[in-house]
């Protein structure tokens, strides 16, 4: 029974937020002159219309998910990890190149390729965790930094010593992997595959393992009170090094499944447009670093993004509009409706009595 | 040409206003309590509104108002939401970075009905002043005289907002509020309105950013044409640990590198080497600028009982 | 104006009737047509100016025409497949960024048509159109290495990356033909949308000598130009003619047809002419061009690039058109 | 009549802090407002001082109603209040501690300079001595209490709430400030003070309220009481006194040998300390904090670093091992600072009761969710530690509860050897009956106990030999049964009469 009014009063904030970033946005779309009705019609298309879009927006959320859970579990143990970035850059590169130039068997080279995903965007990820314990330098800082480093040394990378010479060459990419070590489609013709279920087991098994898990009840009191946390016995340098470089695996492994499951090659610039690493990082704070709720809340921002092209395919709003209503809903999902709500009411209330 | 010549400092000097005064902004929000990670928006919207201010009045002056008035304005949405709705400042600030892509591609489109970039050679950008004195110093008067007045502006910002913070009651209380909130508003200090008033002040100083873009670096706008110099400005702010001399002394420490880096394109290391600089170096720079420790921070976030 | 398509595939004429042979004749339906761009359209003017070909060509030959713009690669192709869900007649896209989505999309999709401009697609089902920008940079090149007073010329690219390559290299070649002696300075932006850092690496060229200094980074040639007009050294333009914003400063531009392109293809699809396979646009077939030397300009001639020295290179263009002069593509290395 | 405050009711939820407390306060007058932790006299208080708004009741300030929506209104009102919890901006001096919100200033500038003398005379004035520059985060405990009364001076109040001021002074500066107390009521300044040290309350107040779960349980003269009728009207019952059985102390579990720390400053923090714990035996560290206590403890924990010396538990060697691996050995630890060392507050009940256990209650590496709410319920139920639920987040609890909670936990450990520092810091008597039962019963089990607490009453309850400390050495050793206060007092002063010792 607790529990359960406890869950629904988790429930009413974000719904309260929804609809007043819906409100907010139907502002803008009338500015725009659009009609509010169609356009959020083509919006709920486009993110979750038909099988199609549910499919186009569950491959979106895929790379938004891992990364938040990267960024939830280091938010867990009090490390503001901002570098999924780079770390997201440095796996999929790693990805890449193991793909492409591992020998052996399709599968062989799909499971090295992730694993090296993962090893890459740990370790750059474990360096800033390194400086901050070695050298007390500002994780924040490092990690905002790094980002910088990492895509520019991708960049060097496929521009020059590694570049795809085949074909138009126009392009700062590697090499095709072969596509026995892609990941398979989930479905036929639709972009979804199987990086989405890696993701979802991921969320699944951050969600026990921060619950039922000594390790993860470690991690959560270090971010809780550093002090108790090493009061009671918990090593912090080592849960550091540990966390941060879980947390730059699930960016490596982000980047990783984009490559093998997308684009099949590491392409320049294609995992940093989209700005997956803040989509990443806003869907965690929107969770509170809950696992299980930041894949939700990857979901609905993926939906947002998704929806946004809907709407930008299917009706006379722009693309600078619809990149508006999303920024709109977000702001306004963000928001603690109810606790200002609750809080007015209370000084009405208040004010009534005394 | 050698590396580190007069105009190499010059340089410096105009890449590093438009970053130094943001990060001034983001110092005075960092003192309040409020991460603001907005920055790279607050700039462009006033790079932008600079230009549409210009545009409508032909004086550039009234431009650098307008441009002030509507980052304020923007600023205020994040002041609201994060101090009234109680909305995570990150998310928030992030948000607004996307909010003003849309909104200045949207309006340049609207008011301009151009794409990508509005450029106009009969519009007048900030005037350079030659300083009478200063400019008769042998080398010295080359790097620092004939630039915009929003340069000299940031400058003599930087050293205001030091004295404003150290020197003035309102600083000080402004001081406090980040200290220690809950002991400021149970001294009746009035907690809200000085965080109101920071980040209307940063909306300030954003806009006197993005107008030194638009205005004085450049005369034009051009879509996301802040290119990443907030994020900059972010980890300057954070770097100088939200001092304003030390936030001045880390922009400039960048500036100087990334003027550096522009120059050593020219020599034998691949450009992606060459533009890392910066940011190898601030990194460098951190060893000395050290972290407090986490014990510290952490004694301070769980403040003593009794 | 744009040259005839060169069908140099024998078995790439529509290969069954539901392509452009049968929808084409069937005049009292609507065409759907499509331009999904790989990127925002935002700071490219190649890509406004395909818009702006393919909303012409909308109007004039009554078909439904939709733009459509993407933020990112993966959206790319969402957007890609979401056009073929939404069963558009014909899809258009662009450049090399759209290569391998579109490569995907049309193989699994072998009955819908579809274009590309700007590089190749080598699929029965693909119209592709590509661009030979290394011969006008060449042209480009060419001049200004004639027209340099202090035989340093330079060049702001907006990134290191082999796309531009095409552009630097091409102009290379061309100034080394005509003053082998010329220094040739290249700085990068490192994005494309940074006209404030371009403006500062033209003054950095402009102290090191460089009286010529070419803009190609997207929107900060803008930078560029503005300080030539504060510094009073030559610059020239990409993809448009540019000459009228500063006839002083700005003394060449280098023109690539993607409007022409654009709606030639809508023309051709709602005529009934469409036809796979790929066409190349170069200097021969006017797809491609620099300012007064293949193509006249209202702004006057700035005397820094003398009447002679058009002339010259114009003679060096018809070596190219002819075939005798082959300007090497950095690309097909 | 200064202050009524009439039928007070206050409810959080289904939680009545309050349920109509009447409470006046005559000018000049001490009033001490005592009851069991979580009894509402916080609540009280932050009510009358504009923090919290009563749900029903009204409060009259001379005869006048007012209510108060802000602690500025209440400032204005000339009421000051002194939190439970210290108030203060740590990086700020003490002058601009005290100035704050009515700063001196030239034109806008802040005039540091008049500050400093303002505090300097405002000091002098009051006879409470602070060093006007110094920075509050460098200061003892004792001196940032006097800081918060200062503060209240400084804003000209002339009713003063204190809210456990005593909480973390030592003996010395207790009586300093009950003295300090009593001149400032002779001006004319009225007082009402929380405190849950019954023979201080009997010593400085005019008068008493007792609070119960929210209700006034007597009101009476100070005169008219003693500490037993005071303790049964808190807690509703009869204590029990305790008795202490001899001591059989067995073979040592903890020895110390020749550490040292060094300081930043000229003087070593820790200066060659040697001690030993044996088995079923409580050994006392009696000193003024700031002498090394700390520090000491820190570095028999595992959590500060010692230049030289050694530390042996049961044994074996554990300077410079892990914590993790000292309380794998044999420790356990009730922490001096249960905010800043003990709990993780966003934590919940169980979350903070795991802590040190997690090991045990796991099976491969997954966590034993259904016996770990076990061992907690038990010890809610044997502490009686006042709390919603299991799942409750650590912040809500009340001080004293939260510290019932760390003894459980620690105590639960049963380990060979514990540290007890400032076992019952701000719990009520009944409580404080408790945490002392369980100490004494782990030591007749065996148990070896430090116990390091600035309460000499307390160290001379539970200790069977005493230590005390000053400037980071060991100077002095006492047996129990011989120790007096005033003994204690002497050694814990430099080995000079208290009287002239440094108090800063
Ligand atoms: N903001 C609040 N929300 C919910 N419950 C609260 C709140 N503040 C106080 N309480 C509850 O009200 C009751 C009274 O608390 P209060 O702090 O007044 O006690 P107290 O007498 O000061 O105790 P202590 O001796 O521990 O200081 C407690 O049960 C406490 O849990
Ligand atoms: N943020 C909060 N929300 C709700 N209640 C709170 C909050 N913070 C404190 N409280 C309540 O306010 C009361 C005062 O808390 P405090 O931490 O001062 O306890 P305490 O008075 O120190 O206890 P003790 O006297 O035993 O040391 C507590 O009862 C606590 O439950
Ligand atoms: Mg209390
Ligand atoms: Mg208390």
């Amino acid at each position: 029974m607790e529990k359960l009014k406890q869950l629904s009063s988790s429930l009413i904030q974000p719904l309260l937020a929804i609809i007043v970033g819906l409100a907010a946005g139907a502002i803008a779309i009338a500015v725009v002159g659009g009609n509010v009705l169609e356009t959020y019609g083509e919006m709920w298309k486009g993110a979750f219309g038909s099988f199609f879009f549910v499919t186009n927006t569950l491959s979106r959320a895929t790379p938004i998910i891992l990364i938040g859970l990267g960024v939830a579990l280091a938010f867990r143990a009090g490390f503001f990890n901002m570098g999924s970035e780079g770390q997201m850059v440095l796996g999929a590169l790693s990805a890449a190149l193991t793909a492409i130039y591992l020998p052996g068997p399709g599968w062989l080279k799909l499971i090295a390729a992730l694993m090296a995903g993962i090893i890459s965007g740990g370790i750059w990820s474990a360096f800033a965790g390194w400086l901050d314990a070695r050298f007390r330098m500002n994780l924040l800082i490092t990690t905002l930094l790094l980002n910088y480093i990492a895509t520019l040394f991708a960049g060097y990378i496929v521009s020059y010593p590694l570049k795809d010479k085949t074909g138009s060459a126009a392009m700062a990419q590697t090499v095709m992997i072969d596509n026995s070590a892609w990941l398979p489609k989930l479905f036929s013709g639709m972009s979804l595959h199987a990086g989405f279920l890696i993701a979802f087991a991921g969320a699944l098994l951050l969600f026990f393992f921060m619950k039922y898990t000594v390790k993860g009840y470690e991690i959560r009191m270090l971010g809780g009170n550093p002090l108790f946390a090493g009061y009671g016995g918990v090593q912090r340098g080592r849960m550091m090094m540990l966390s941060m470089f879980v947390s730059g695996g699930f960016a490596g492994l982000a980047g990783s499944i984009e490559v093998l499951g997308t684009q099949y090659r590491y392409i320049d610039g294609a995992l940093t447009t989209p700005g997956y690493a803040w989509s990443g990082i806003m869907a965690t704070l929107l969770a509170g670093s809950n696992p299980l709720g930041t894949a939700v809340a990857a979901i609905l921002l993926a939906g947002l993004q998704t929806g946004g092209m809907g709407m930008e395919r299917n009706t006379e709003v722009p693309l600078e509009v619809s990149s508006i209503i999303q920024a709109v809903l977000i702001l306004f999902v963000s928001a603690k409706i109810t606790y200002s709500f609750i809080k007015r009411k209370k000084a009405r209330d208040d004010n009534g009595t005394v | 040409m050698e590396l580190f010549d007069v105009s190499l400092f010059a340089s410096m000097l105009r890449l590093v206003t438009p970053i130094l005064l943001a990060a001034l902004g983001g110092a005075i929000c960092a003192r309040v309590g409020l991460f603001n990670v907005g920055l790279e928006g607050l700039m462009l919207t006033g790079a932008f509104s600079a230009i549409v201010g210009n545009y409508y009045t032909g004086n550039v002056w009234l431009a650098v108002i307008f441009a002030v008035l509507c980052t304020v304005i923007f600023s205020m949405l994040f002041a609201y939401m994060s101090i009234h709705l109680k909305a995570n400042v990150i998310v928030v600030g992030i948000s607004l970075n996307f909010l003003a892509a849309g909104l200045t591609t949207f309006m340049l489109r609207v008011i301009f009905d151009v794409k990508g970039a509005y450029y106009n050679k009969d519009m007048v950008g900030l005037p350079k002043w030659d300083i009478p004195l200063l400019r008769d110093i042998p080398w010295l008067g080359d790097v620092l005289s004939g630039h915009t007045p929003l340069v000299y502006l940031a400058i003599v910002l930087a050293i205001g907002l030091q004295l404003f913070f150290f020197k003035t009651v309102t600083g000080f209380r402004l001081l406090a509020s980040g200290e220690n909130p809950t002991a400021a508003r149970s001294l009746g200090i009035k907690v809200t309105r000085i965080q109101y008033g920071a980040v209307l002040l940063c909306g300030v100083l954003c806009g006197l950013a993005g107008a030194q873009l638009s205005l004085g670096n450049v005369t034009m706008f051009t879509e996301g044409m802040t290119a990443g110099r907030g994020f900059i400005a972010l980890v300057a702010t954070m770097l100088g640990q939200s001092n304003p001399l030390g936030v001045a002394a880390s922009s400039l420490l960048f500036g100087l590198m990334d003027a550096l880096s522009l120059r050593l394109q020219g020599f034998s290391l691949p450009t992606h080497f060459t533009m890392m600089l910066p940011y190898v170096v601030t990194i460098v720079a951190m060893l000395i600028f050290k972290n407090k420790s986490y014990m510290q921070e952490a004694r301070k976030a769980n403040e003593s009982s009794r | 104006a744009c040259g005839a398509d060169k069908n140099n595939n024998a078995g790439n004429t529509p290969n069954n009737g539901t392509a452009s042979g049968n929808e084409a004749g069937d005049d009292k339906e609507v065409k759907k047509i499509a331009l999904v761009l790989p990127e925002k359209i935002g700071v490219n003017k190649f890509f406004v100016l395909m818009d702006e070909g393919f909303k012409k060509a909308g109007e004039e030959f009554g078909a439904e025409v939709k733009t459509i713009e993407s933020t990112d690669p993966a959206g790319f192709e969402q957007n890609l497949r979401a056009t073929v869900a939404e069963d558009y007649d014909l899809i258009i896209t662009a450049t090399f960024q759209a290569e391998d989505a579109l490569k995907k999309v049309a193989a699994e999709n072998p009955d819908k048509p579809f274009a590309i401009i700007d590089t190749v697609v080598d699929l029965p089902n693909v119209r592709s159109v590509n661009f030979r920008e290394h011969e006008a940079a060449y042209l480009m090149g060419a001049l200004a290495g004639l027209s340099t007073k202090t035989n340093t010329v330079g060049a702001i690219v907006a990134m290191d990356a082999p796309l531009l390559s095409k552009y630097t290299s091409g102009f290379e070649q061309g100034l080394k033909s005509t003053n082998p002696e010329a220094q040739f300075l290249v700085n990068y932006v490192g994005n494309f949308a940074d006209p404030a850092k371009a403006k500062e690496l033209a003054l950095l060229q402009f102290d090191k000598g460089a009286d010529y200094i070419a803009g190609m980074a997207a929107v900060g040639d803008n930078g560029v130009f503005e300080a030539a007009k504060e510094k009073g050294f030559f610059t020239s333009g990409q993809d448009t003619d540019r000459t009228d914003e500063d006839p002083e400063h700005v003394v060449l531009s280098q023109l690539k047809g993607t409007d022409a392109v654009a709606y030639e293809t809508v023309k051709a699809f709602v005529e009934g002419n469409f036809s796979y396979g790929a066409a190349d646009y170069g200097l021969k077939e006017g797809g491609v061009g620099l300012t007064y030397v293949t193509k006249e300009t209202a702004t006057p001639l700035n005397s820094f690039i003398s009447q002679e020295n058009v002339d010259k290179v114009k003679a060096i263009a018809e070596d190219i058109i002819s075939g005798k002069l082959v300007v090497e593509n950095p690309l097909a290395k | 009549m200064l202050l009524q405050m009439d039928n007070i009711t206050k409810s959080y939820g289904s939680v009545a802090a309050n349920s109509g407390v009447s409470f006046n306060l005559q000018k000049g007058e001490i009033h001490a407002l005592i009851g069991e932790n979580g009894a509402g006299k916080t609540t009280l208080m932050r009510i009358l001082y504009g923090m919290e708004s009563p749900t029903s009741g009204e409060i009259r300030l001379n005869g006048q109603a007012v209510s108060f929506d802000s602690p500025a209104a209440a400032i204005a009102n000339k009421i000051g209040m002194v939190h439970q919890h210290f108030m203060l901006f740590p990086s700020f001096t003490i002058a601009e501690n005290i100035v704050i919100g009515r700063e001196p200033s030239k034109t806008v500038g802040f005039d540091r300079k008049k500050a400093i003398a303002d505090v300097d005379a405002l000091s002098k004035r009051y006879g409470m001595p602070v060093d006007p520059a110094q920075k509050v985060e460098e200061c003892s405990l004792g001196v940032q209490q006097r800081v918060e009364i200062l503060k209240v001076l400084h804003q000209g109040a002339e009713i003063i709430i204190l809210d456990e001021p005593t909480g973390v002074l030592t003996p010395l500066e207790v009586k300093e400030l009950l003295i300090a107390i009593k001149e400032l009521a002779r001006q004319g300044k009225s007082f009402i003070i929380i405190s849950h040290k019954l023979q201080e309350i009997i010593e400085v107040a005019d008068r008493i309220t007792v609070l119960r779960d929210g209700k006034v349980t007597g009101s009476m003269n100070a005169a008219d009481t003693n500490e037993d009728e005071l303790s049964r009207l808190m807690v509703g019952r009869e204590l029990v006194q305790l008795t202490r059985k001899t001591a059989a102390p067995g073979k040592p579990v903890l020895e110390v040998a020749d550490i040292s720390i060094r300081g930043n400053r000229t003087k070593p923090t820790l200066d060659g300390i040697s001690l030993h714990v044996k088995e079923g035996e409580i050994v006392g560290i009696a000193g003024i904090s700031g002498n090394g206590q700390s520090e000491l403890i820190g570095a028999i924990a595992g959590l500060a670093k010692i230049d030289s010396g050694s530390i042996k538990l049961l044994g074996q060697e554990t300077a410079g091992a892990s914590v993790r691996t000292i309380r794998e050995r044999g420790l356990a630890h009730i922490p001096e600072d249960r905010y800043q060392w003990g709990v993780a507050k966003d934590a919940t009940v169980t979350e903070n009761g795991l802590m040190g256990h997690a090991n045990k209650q796991q099976k491969y590496g997954l966590l034993r969710g259904a016996s770990i709410r076990e061992m907690v319920a038990e010890w809610v139920k044997r502490f009686g530690i006042k709390t919603g639920s299991l799942s409750t987040k650590a912040q809500y609890l009340s001080g004293g509860n939260l510290q019932k909670l760390i003894v459980a936990r620690e105590l639960a450990q049963l380990t060979p050897f514990l540290i007890a520092a400032e076992p019952t810091r701000g719990v009520d008597v009944g409580a404080m009956e408790i945490i002392h039962g369980e100490l004494l019963k782990k030591r007749d089990e065996g148990g070896a106990i430090l116990l390091v607490s600035s309460e000499l009453t307390e160290i001379l309850k539970l200790s069977d030999r005493i230590l005390v400390m000053y400037e980071g050495r060991i100077v002095g050793e006492l047996a129990s049964q011989s120790a007096t206060e005033e003994q204690i007092s002497i050694l814990m002063a430099g080995g000079k009469r208290h009287g002239k010792a440094e108090t800063t």
